[in-house]
C-alpha cells in the first residue's frame, strides 16, 4: 500500500473556525440499551475528503444518520456552515446543501435512472402539482433545463450515458452505486457524505469510483466525508481521517498517522501479516 | 449551435407520443370516438348492450381509477375509501346543483370538497403507512357512509337526492348521447393531468414517496406534504368522477357509494396496472365491460332454463371471480404491464432476445 | 350499573366472534403477509360445510365438526396449489387482489349450492336459555366462542413463538425469496398457514352460525373484524384476540351511549372511529410489529 | 307476438336471501301467465337479470332494456334502486313495478310510473300501532336499520303515533347484519315499552327478539313485511312465541286461500317463502294491467300506466287484499294481515286490519 | 464426477434481457473455486441459476444444464436444491429484518434434522466466529450495522451445513479485519469440515489466495478459467484483478486518477 503523498493531497493544519464546514460537537446515541454513539465530535474541513473508518457496528453510518436527521443524538449539536442543524427537519436538510449515499443502495428501484437524477433535484425545481399536470411553459422549459444539466455535467462525469434510460431495479450493483452517486450530485450539494461507495466493487472499478471522488472534490470543490473499508482507496485519496469504535472516536489525523497508530491497527486494520499467517498461506 | 440541438432533441425525447406512426394512431382512435355517438344506435344493435351508455361509465370511472391510480399506484399508499370520496363529490355537485349553481362551477367544486375530505382523512398517512393507511381509510368510507345517510337536512338521507341534468349553454345534457362529450372530455382531461403530473416534479416526488421514502426525504422530499397533496389530487379527480355521476344518474343516494364501490376502484387499478397511466384505463374497460359480456351467456342461458335463472346468475359472478383470478396469476402486475411487455416484445422483434 | 356490566359482558362476548375470526386473519398475515378478503367466506363456507354435515347427512355434530376442520385443512391446501403458488414471488397487492376475486368465487359458490335463504342448525346445537351470571345474562354459545379463542390463542401463540415451523412461517413472511434459499417451503408455509386460517374461520363460522342462522351475509363478518386485527396489530395473534374483545366492548359502550346524542347507528361507525385515533397514537396497533425505518 | 319485461333482480347480493325467491316466483309467473293464453294471445317475456344490490349496476340493466330490448315495463326491487331509477322511469317514461313497497312512490304526481302491490311501508307502520294502540300500549319506540327499506316509513309512523296519543321513546338502530342487540335494547329497557316496531328484515328481527327475551323484556314487537316470514320461527325460536307480531301484505306461501293453489303449482313441489307469492302477484297485476292496455290498443308505457290506473278491486284470489290504483293515488289497497308465530313455529293469522285510505297520506 | 457442474447455460430476465449466454463451470468436490468479474457480468445470475433462485426474480434458465452430485437440478424447485446440500449466501445482506439475530440462525437450519441441543452448539459455533453477533443476539437483524448483517448471513450458511456453499460476496462492507477472518473461516469449512465452495467475490486478492481454481466472467461468458496459480500469474489478471503497475507495485488511486483523465482528454 502506498500513501506517498502525490500531487492535490493537503497537509492537515490547525483548523480556523471560517474553514470549517461541519462540525459534529459530542455526539450521543442510544437505542435501547445499547450506546451507538457517546461523545463523537470532530470537524470536517471545507473543501477536504474527509475519512470515518472502524470496526464494523462502530457507528460509522449512525453519524451520516444524524447529520440527515434520521437519528436524534440526545446529547451534543452539529453545526454546518455555521448553523445548528440539530433540530432541522429531515427533509429541510437536503435544501441546505447535504448530500449522501447510503451503504446499502437507497434508490428509487421502480424508476429509471434519469428520473433518479432528476429527483435529486427535486429541492432546486419549482413546478408544482397544477402546472406540472399541465406540463406548458414554465414546467416544461424547467424540465428540459434540468434535464440538460443533469445530462452534460453528471451523467457525462459518471460515464452512465448508457444506462439513463434503464430502469434501476435491474442494473448490476457497480452501476447502482454511481447512480446514488450521481443523485447526490444532482443535489448540488455542499458536503457530499458517502457510505461505503467502494463496496462490492472490483479493482477497476473502485478506480473509476476514487476518480470520480476526487474530481468532484477537486473540480467542483464539494467537501466529502467519506466511509469505507477499502483501506487503500482511504489511504490515497483522503486528507484526514477519524476512526471509531464502539462508538468512540478512538484516534483522528492525516492517514499515514492513523494507519501506524497501533489501537488502529489493533481494532481495525489488523496486520495483513498476521492474516496470511493464520490462513497459512 | 450544437447547443440549439441539443435542446431541440431533449424536447424531443419528452414528448409523450415520440413516433408519427404513434400520434397517428392516437389520432385515429380520438375522431373514432369523437364520431362514435352517431352509431351509437347499431352499436346498441349489434352487441346487445347499451353501448353510450357503457362508454360514460368507462370515463366516468377512468377518472375515479386515474385518481386512485396516482394514490395507490405512484404514492404507493392504498385507500379503501375513495367510493365514498367519490360521493362527496357527488354531494357536493347535487346540493350546489339544487342552489342553481351552473355545472361548470359546480363541478369543480365537487372535486375541491372531495380533496378537502380526501386530504382530511389522509391525515393518519403522517404516521400510517402500508395496510394500516388502507384500514384507516376504510375507516373514511364507513364515516362518510354514515353521514351521508344520517345527515338528512343536506344529503336527503335515505331518500336520496335528486340533481338536475348539467346544462350547457343552453344545451340539456341530459341523454346518454350529449353526456357522452361531457364525461369523455373530463377522462381526456383527467388522463392527459395523470401523465403529465406523474413525468414532473410532482409525480416524481410521489414515486421516490412509494419506492423509498426515507431516502425520498433525504433528497429533500417533504413526506408529509406530499402524501397529503396525493391524497388530495387523488379525491379531487374521483370527485369529479362523483359529479360527473350525480350528473348522469340524476339522483343520488348513499348506496350509491358503498365499500364496494371502493374495493371496485382498487380492482380497477390493481387489474388494469399500479402506476401506469394507461392502468387506470384498462382497468376501467376491463370492469365494466367483462360483466357485461358475462351477461350475455348467462341472459341466452336464462332463455333455455328459466327456472334456474338464480344460478346462472351465481355463475356469472363466479366466473367473473375466476377470470379476475386467472388474469392476476398470469399479470400480476395488471393489463398496462402486459401491453407495455409485448410493445417491448415488438420494438425489439425479430431480436426478442 | 348493573346495565353497564351487561354491556361489557355482552361486548366481551360478541367480541370473541370478532376475535376468533380475526384470529384466522392475524395467522394468514403473520406468515404470508397476504391481508385476506375471503376471510368472511372461509366464516361462510366453514359454517356451511358443518350445516352440512350436521343437518344435511345427519351426523352427530362432534363428528360433523372434526370433518369440517378436516375439509377447512384441505381448502387451505387446494387454494394454495391452485391460485397461492403461482403467486409466489409477485406483487403483494396483487394476491389481496386475488383474495378480493376469490371471495367473490367462494359466495357464489356456495350460492350455487346452498342457496341464498337463511338456514339454521336443526336441532340446535347450543340451548336457547340466557345463562346467568348474577344479573348479568348471557347465551351459551358466546361461551363457547370465547373457549375457542382462548385455546386458540394459547396454541398459536406457543407455536410461532417457539417451534422451529414457527420460526420458517414468520421468516416467509418477511422475504419469501431469502427464505426459499434457507431450503423453507413457501409453498408449504402457504398451504399449512391458510389451512390454520380457514380452520380458525370455520370454527367461528359454526358458533356465529349457531346465533343466528346462516346465509351469505355471514360472509360481512370478513369487513367487520378488520378494525379488531388492526386495532391489535396485524401479525399479532394475542392482538387480535385483544382488539376484538375491545371492538366488542367499545360498539356495544358507544352505541348504547352515544346513540342518544346522534341519531343511532353509533355501533356501526363507533369501532372506526377509536380505530382512526388509537393508530395515530400506536400507528401499528397495540401489539403490531413496527417496520423497521432503517437506512 | 312479445311483449318484453326487464327484470331487475338481487340474487347474489346482500338481500339474495329474500331475493332469490322473488325472483324465482317472477320467472314461474311468467310461464304462468303465457300458459293461461298470455296477454290476449301475446306472450310476455321476462328478462330476468342479476344485480347483487349494486346500483350502478341496476342503472346500468335499465339502460339495456331500454336501448337494447326496448322495453316498457321493469319488474324491479329494493327501495335503493326503486329511488335511483324514480328520475329516469319518468324521464323515460317506463312503467316500473318495485318491491320495495316505500310510501313515498305512491304518489303519481311525484312518481306517475311506479307501481307496486303490497300494501306500502307506511300504512304497515300505521296498522302496527293502531294494533298496538288497540292492545293497551301506552309507550311505543321504533326499531330499525340505518337503510331505505327501514327508515322511509319512520316519519309516517312518529306521526301517525303522536296522533293516537302514543308515548314515543328513542328510536333504536339495529343493522341488518347484525348478531346482538343487546345495547340498543338495553337502552330501551329504561323506557320499558309495550310495543315497539321492528323495520328489518328477518334476520335483524329474529336477533331482537331473541336478545328481548334473554334480557327478560316484556315488550312485544310489531314487525315490517320484510321481517317476518317463515324463517322468522325457524330463527328465533320459542323467544318469538307470543312476542312477534307480522304485518303481512301478501299472504304466506301455502296459504289457504284460493288463488295459492296456482302459486303452489307453478313451485312444483318446491317450497317458497311469502316473497315468491309477492313477485307472482306483481306480475299478475302488470298481467291485467297489459291486457288492458291492448284492449285500448295503446301497448306503451302511457298506455300500461294509464291501464294501471283504471283497475278497481282486482282480486287476486285472496293473495292480497284486492287492489285498486287510481290516477291520483297508487296505494293498491290499506289492508293488512297480522300473523303471529304460535307454537312449535306455526305462522298463525290473527285478525286484519284495513286502514282508512286518506288522501293526505298519499305519498307519505 | 465434478460435484457441480454447469453446462452451457443461457438465461434471461423478464422473457427479454439475455444475460447469461452460454456458461459452463465446473466444481469439483472438497474444492474452493473462486469466480471474478466485473459489475454485472452475471455473477449473481448464475449462482441463483444453480440455486434455484431466479424465478423469484422473473429470471429463467433456458438452455443448458446444471447438475450437482449427478442428479439435474435446473428447474427444480430452490427448497428442494437447498435439500440436496446446495445452499448460497445470497449477495446484499438479506437477512429476516423482523426475527432476532437468532431466529435467524435457526431459520437457516430449517432443513436440517437435527435435536435442540445440536443447533444451540451450532449457534454457539456461529458466535464463536462472530463474537458480535452474540452481543445482538436477541435484537431484530434489521437493526444491526451493515457489517453485523453480512456476519449474520454468513452464520446463517454454516448453519446450514451444506455440501456446497455458494458465497456471493461475502466481504461485502467488512473491515479489513473481519476480511481476513472471514477468508479464515471460508478455509475452515472447507478443510475441517469439507465443505466445498463457491465464492463470488470482488476481492480478487483473497479470493485468489484461497482457491484452488479460479472462473474470469465477462459479459455472460467465462473469458478465462485456470488454477489460481496460474491466474495470479496472467498479465491481465494481475492488471485488471489485482491492480499492479507494470513494474508490479500497486498503483496510487491519485496516480489512476490523473492516468484516466489525462486518456479521457485524449480520446
Ligand atoms: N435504529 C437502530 N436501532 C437499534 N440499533 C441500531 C440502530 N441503528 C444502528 N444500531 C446499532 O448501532 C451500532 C452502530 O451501527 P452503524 O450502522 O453506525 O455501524 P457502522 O459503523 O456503520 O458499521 P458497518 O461498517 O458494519 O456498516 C450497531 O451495533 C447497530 O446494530
Ligand atoms: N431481476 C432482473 N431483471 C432484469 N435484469 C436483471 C435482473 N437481475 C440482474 N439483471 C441483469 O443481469 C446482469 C447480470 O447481473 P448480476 O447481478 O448477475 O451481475 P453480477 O455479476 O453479480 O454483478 P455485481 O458484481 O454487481 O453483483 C446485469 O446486467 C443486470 O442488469
Ligand atoms: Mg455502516
Ligand atoms: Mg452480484
Amino acid at each position: 500500500m502506498s500513501a506517498v503523498a502525490s500531487p492535490g493531497r493537503r497537509a492537515p493544519e490547525a483548523l480556523k473556525p471560517e474553514d470549517v464546514l461541519l462540525e459534529l460537537d459530542d455526539i450521543h446515541l442510544r437505542f435501547g440499551g445499547l450506546n451507538a454513539l457517546s461523545g463523537v465530535s470532530f470537524k470536517v474541513k471545507k473543501g477536504h475528503i474527509q475519512a470515518i473508518i472502524g470496526p464494523n457496528g462502530a457507528g460509522k453510518t449512525c453519524i451520516l444518520n444524524c447529520i440527515c436527521r434520521f437519528y436524534n443524538p440526545y446529547q451534543g449539536k452539529i453545526i454546518f456552515d455555521g448553523r445548528d442543524i440539530s433540530h432541522v427537519a429531515t427533509h429541510r436538510v437536503a435544501e441546505l446543501g447535504i448530500a449522501r449515499s447510503f451503504q446499502n443502495i437507497e434508490l428509487f428501484r421502480g424508476m429509471t435512472v434519469l428520473d433518479n437524477i432528476k429527483l435529486g433535484h427535486h429541492v432546486h425545481m419549482k413546478s408544482g402539482f397544477i402546472s406540472g399536470g399541465l406540463y406548458l411553459g414554465k414546467a416544461q422549459a424547467e424540465e428540459i433545463r434540468v434535464r440538460t444539466e443533469i445530462e452534460e455535467r453528471i451523467i457525462d462525469l459518471l460515464e452512465i450515458e448508457a444506462i439513463r434510460k434503464k430502469v434501476v431495479g435491474t442494473l448490476p450493483y457497480g452501476f447502482q452505486k454511481r447512480v446514488e452517486l450521481a443523485r447526490a450530485l444532482a443535489m448540488r450539494p455542499k458536503v457530499l457524505l458517502l457510505d461505503e461507495p467502494m463496496a462490492g466493487m472490483n479493482l477497476e472499478e473502485t478506480e473509476d469510483m476514487a476518480r470520480f471522488i476526487l474530481d468532484i472534490n477537486q473540480e467542483w470543490g464539494v467537501t466529502v466525508v467519506l466511509i469505507e473499508h477499502d483501506m487503500g482507496v482511504v489511504m490515497d485519496i483522503s486528507d484526514s481521517v477519524v476512526v471509531l469504535d464502539f462508538g468512540t472516536k478512538i484516534a483522528q489525523g492525516s492517514p499515514k498517522e492513523v494507519s501506524q497508530n497501533p489501537h488502529v491497527i489493533e481494532a481495525y486494520l489488523g496486520s495483513e501479516a498476521a492474516a496470511h499467517s493464520k490462513l497459512g498461506l | 449551435m450544437p447547443c440549439g440541438l441539443f435542446f431541440s432533441s431533449y424536447r424531443k425525447d419528452d414528448a409523450i407520443f415520440k413516433t408519427w406512426w404513434l400520434r397517428l394512431w392516437m389520432a385515429a382512435m380520438f375522431v373514432a370516438l369523437l364520431v362514435y355517438p352517431l352509431f351509437s344506435a347499431e352499436a346498441n344493435s349489434l352487441t346487445g348492450m347499451n353501448v353510450t351508455n357503457l362508454f360514460n361509465l368507462i370515463f366516468i370511472y377512468v377518472i375515479g381509477a386515474h385518481g386512485l391510480n396516482l394514490l395507490t399506484g405512484f404514492t404507493g399508499q392504498i385507500s379503501l375509501g375513495h367510493g365514498a370520496f367519490m360521493g362527496v363529490g357527488a354531494y357536493t355537485a347535487g346540493i350546489l346543483a339544487k342552489m342553481g349553481w351552473p355545472f361548470f362551477v359546480a363541478l369543480p367544486a365537487a372535486g375541491v370538497m372531495a380533496a378537502a375530505v380526501g386530504m382530511l382523512f389522509g391525515l393518519p398517512s403522517l404516521r400510517l403507512k402500508g395496510l394500516y393507511l388502507a384500514i384507516a381509510t376504510m375507516a373514511a368510507q364507513f364515516i362518510l357512509d354514515y353521514a351521508m345517510r344520517n345527515w338528512t337536512s343536506l344529503t336527503g338521507g335515505s331518500a336520496g337526492l335528486t340533481v338536475h341534468s348539467a346544462t350547457f349553454f343552453g344545451i340539456d345534457l341530459n341523454t346518454d348521447e350529449s353526456f357522452y362529450y361531457l364525461a369523455l372530455f373530463f377522462a381526456v382531461l383527467a388522463t392527459l393531468y395523470l401523465k403529465n403530473v406523474t413525468r414532473s416534479r410532482t409525480g416524481r416526488a410521489f414515486v421516490a414517496v412509494r419506492d423509498r421514502y426515507l431516502s425520498a426525504e433525504v433528497i429533500g422530499v417533504n413526506l408529509f406534504q406530499y402524501r397529503i397533496m396525493s391524497f388530495g389530487i387523488s379525491s379531487f379527480m374521483v370527485g369529479i368522477a362523483g359529479g360527473l355521476w350525480a350528473y348522469y344518474i340524476t339522483i343520488i343516494s348513499d348506496e350509491h357509494f358503498t365499500m364496494w364501490l371502493s374495493v371496485q376502484y382498487l380492482a380497477m387499478v390493481i387489474v388494469g396496472g399500479l402506476g401506469h397511466v394507461l392502468g387506470g384505463i384498462f382497468g376501467a374497460i376491463f370492469f365494466v365491460v367483462l360483466p357485461e359480456l358475462l351477461r350475455i351467456p348467462a341472459e341466452a342461458l336464462t332463455d333455455i332454463y328459466p327456472n334456474i335463472f338464480g344460478i346462472f346468475a351465481s355463475l356469472r359472478e363466479m366466473v367473473f371471480g375466476l377470470i379476475v383470478i386467472l388474469f392476476l396469476i398470469f399479470e400480476p402486475d395488471g393489463l398496462a404491464a402486459r401491453w407495455h411487455t409485448v410493445r417491448a416484445y415488438w420494438k425489439l422483434w425479430p431480436f426478442s432476445y | 350499573m348493573q346495565e353497564f356490566l351487561q354491556l361489557v359482558v355482552t361486548g366481551l362476548v360478541i367480541g370473541s366472534v370478532y376475535a376468533l375470526v380475526a384470529m384466522g386473519f392475524a395467522l394468514i398475515y403473520k406468515s404470508t403477509s397476504i391481508i385476506n378478503f375471503a376471510q368472511g367466506e372461509f366464516v361462510l363456507v366453514g359454517a356451511y360445510v358443518c350445516l352440512w354435515f350436521y343437518s344435511g347427512l345427519g351426523l352427530p355434530i362432534v363428528l360433523a365438526f372434526l370433518l369440517t376442520l378436516v375439509f377447512s385443512v384441505f381448502m387451505g391446501v387446494v387454494l394454495e396449489r391452485l391460485i397461492l403458488r403461482p403467486m409466489i414471488g409477485e406483487p403483494i397487492i396483487s394476491v389481496i387482489m386475488i383474495t378480493i376475486a376469490l371471495a367473490t368465487v367462494l359466495k357464489s359458490f356456495v350460492t350455487v349450492i346452498w342457496g341464498t335463504q337463511i338456514m339454521v342448525f336443526d336441532p340446535p346445537l347450543f340451548s336457547q336459555e340466557a345463562i346467568h351470571f348474577g344479573t348479568v345474562r348471557v347465551s351459551e354459545v358466546y361461551l363457547w366462542t370465547v373457549g375457542f379463542a382462548f385455546l386458540f390463542l394459547g396454541v398459536f401463540a406457543a407455536f410461532f413463538k417457539f417451534t422451529r415451523v414457527g420460526i420458517s412461517m414468520r421468516a416467509v413472511a418477511n422475504n419469501q425469496t431469502v427464505a426459499q434459499s434457507m431450503g423453507i417451503s413457501v409453498k408449504k408455509v402457504f398451504a399449512i398457514s391458510w389451512s390454520i386460517g380457514a380452520l380458525v374461520s370455520a370454527v367461528g363460522g359454526v358458533l356465529v352460525g349457531n346465533i343466528n342462522g346462516i346465509n351469505i351475509a355471514l360472509a360481512g363478518f370478513g369487513l367487520k373484524v378488520f378494525p379488531a386485527v388492526i386495532l391489535g396489530g396485524l401479525e399479532s395473534i394475542g392482538g387480535a384476540i385483544i382488539g376484538g374483545l375491545t371492538i366488542g366492548v367499545l360498539e356495544n359502550i358507544m352505541g348504547s351511549y352515544l346513540d342518544v346524542y346522534l341519531g343511532g347507528g353509533v355501533k356501526e361507525i363507533a369501532p372506526f372511529i377509536v380505530l382512526i385515533v388509537i393508530l395515530m397514537v400506536k400507528p401499528y396497533g397495540l401489539f403490531g410489529i413496527k417496520e423497521i425505518e432503517r437506512v | 307476438k312479445e311483449i318484453k319485461v326487464g327484470g331487475i333482480y338481487d340474487i347474489t347480493g346482500p338481500t339474495s336471501d329474500v331475493g332469490k325467491d322473488y325472483g324465482t316466483g317472477a320467472v314461474a309467473a311468467e310461464k304462468y301467465i303465457n300458459g293461461k293464453g298470455g296477454i290476449d294471445g301475446d306472450t310476455i317475456k321476462l328478462i330476468p337479470n342479476d344485480y347483487a344490490y349494486k346500483i350502478p349496476e341496476a342503472v346500468n340493466l335499465y339502460k339495456k332494456y331500454l336501448s337494447v330490448d326496448k322495453v316498457f315495463v321493469i319488474q324491479g326491487w329494493g327501495t335503493g334502486d326503486t329511488n335511483a331509477l324514480k328520475p329516469l322511469v319518468n324521464k323515460d317514461k317506463v312503467v316500473f313495478l318495485s318491491a320495495s313497497y316505500d310510501g313515498t312512490l305512491t304518489d303519481p304526481k311525484e312518481n306517475p310510473y311506479n307501481f307496486f302491490i303490497g300494501t306500502d311501508y307506511s300504512t304497515s307502520i300505521r296498522a302496527a300501532i293502531k294494533f298496538a294502540k288497540d292492545q293497551g300500549a301506552k309507550k311505543f319506540v321504533f326499531i330499525y336499520p340505518d337503510h331505505p327499506y327501514g327508515k322511509n316509513p319512520i316519519p309516517a309512523g312518529m306521526e301517525y303515533a303522536k296522533e293516537v296519543g302514543l308515548e314515543i321513546g328513542p328510536d333504536q338502530i339495529v343493522d341488518l347484519k347484525a348478531i346482538d342487540a343487546t345495547s340498543q335494547l338495553l337502552a330501551m329497557k329504561n323506557f320499558d315499552p309495550e310495543f315497539a316496531w321492528i323495520g328489518g328484515t328477518t334476520a335483524s328481527a329474529a336477533v331482537i327478539i331473541k336478545d328481548a327475551a334473554k334480557l327478560g323484556l316484556r315488550t312485544k314487537f310489531v314487525i315490517n313485511c320484510w321481517g317476518f316470514d317463515e324463517n322468522l320461527a325457524k330463527l328465533a325460536g320459542e323467544a318469538a312465541e307470543g312476542r312477534a307480531f307480522g304485518m303481512v301484505p301478501v299472504a304466506p306461501f301455502g296459504a289457504d286461500v284460493p288463488g295459492m293453489k296456482d302459486v303452489v303449482a307453478s313451485a312444483g313441489g318446491q317450497s317458497y317463502t311469502v316473497h315468491y307469492v309477492k313477485s307472482w302477484v306483481s306480475n299478475l297485476v302488470m298481467a291485467e294491467g297489459l291486457k288492458r292496455a291492448k284492449k285500448a290498443g295503446k301497448l306503451d308505457a302511457p298506455g300500461l300506466k294509464a291501464a294501471l290506473e283504471t283497475i278497481k278491486d282486482f282480486d287476486t284470489g285472496g293473495l292480497t287484499a284486492p287492489i285498486t290504483f287510481t290516477p291520483t293515488d297508487h296505494r293498491p289497497n290499506t289492508t293488512l294481515t297480522i300473523y303471529t308465530v304460535g307454537k312449535g313455529g306455526s305462522m298463525q293469522k290473527i285478525q286484519e286490519v284495513t286502514m282508512p285510505r286518506d288522501p293526505k297520506q298519499a305519498g307519505k | 464426477m465434478p460435484l457441480l457442474s454447469v453446462n452451457n447455460i443461457e438465461v434471461i430476465y423478464d422473457d427479454v434481457i439475455l444475460v447469461l449466454k452460454g456458461l459452463s463451470l465446473t466444481v469439483e468436490k472438497g474444492q474452493i473455486v473462486a469466480v471474478l468479474g466485473a459489475n454485472g457480468a452475471g455473477k449473481s445470475t448464475t449462482l441463483k441459476a444453480i440455486s434455484g433462485l431466479l424465478k423469484t426474480e422473473e429470471g429463467e434458465v433456458t438452455d443448458g444444464t446444471i447438475e450437482f452430485d449427478g442428479v439435474r437440478i435446473n428447474g427444480m424447485d430452490a427448497e428442494r436444491i437447498v435439500r440436496l446440500g446446495v445452499f448460497q449466501v445470497m449477495e446484499g445482506r438479506r437477512v429476516f429484518e423482523d426475527l432476532t439475530v437468532r431466529e435467524n440462525l435457526i431459520a437457516a437450519a430449517h432443513t436440517q434434522k437435527c435435536s435442540r441441543g445440536e443447533l444451540d452448539t451450532r449457534i454457539d459455533h456461529v458466535y464463536s466466529y462472530f463474537p458480535r453477533l452474540k452481543e445482538r443476539e436477541a435484537g431484530l437483524a434489521g437493526y444491526l450495522s451493515g457489517g453485523e448483517q453480512q456476519m449474520l448471513v454468513i452464520g446463517r450458511g454454516m448453519m446450514a451445513k451444506p455440501k456446497l456453499m455458494m458465497l456471493d460476496e461475502p466481504s461485502l462492507g467488512l473491515s479489513p479485519l473481519l476480511v481476513s477472518e472471514i477468508f479464515e473461516i471460508i478455509v475452515k469449512l472447507n478443510r475441517d469440515l469439507g465443505t466445498t465452495i463457491l465464492l463470488v467475490e470482488q476481492n480478487a486478492r483473497m479470493a485468489l489466495n484461497i482457491a484452488d481454481h479460479g472462473y474470469i466472467m465477462e459479459n455472460g461468458k467465462i473469458v478465462l478459467d485456470d488454477t489460481t496459480e496460474k491466474l495470479k500469474n496472467n498479465e491481465d489478471v494481475k492488471r485488471f484483478y489485482l491492480g499492479m503497475t507494470d513494474m508490479g507495485t500497486k498503483r496510487s488511486y491519485r496516480d489512476v486518477k490523473h492516468y484516466k483523465r489525462r486518456k479521457r482528454w485524449l480520446t
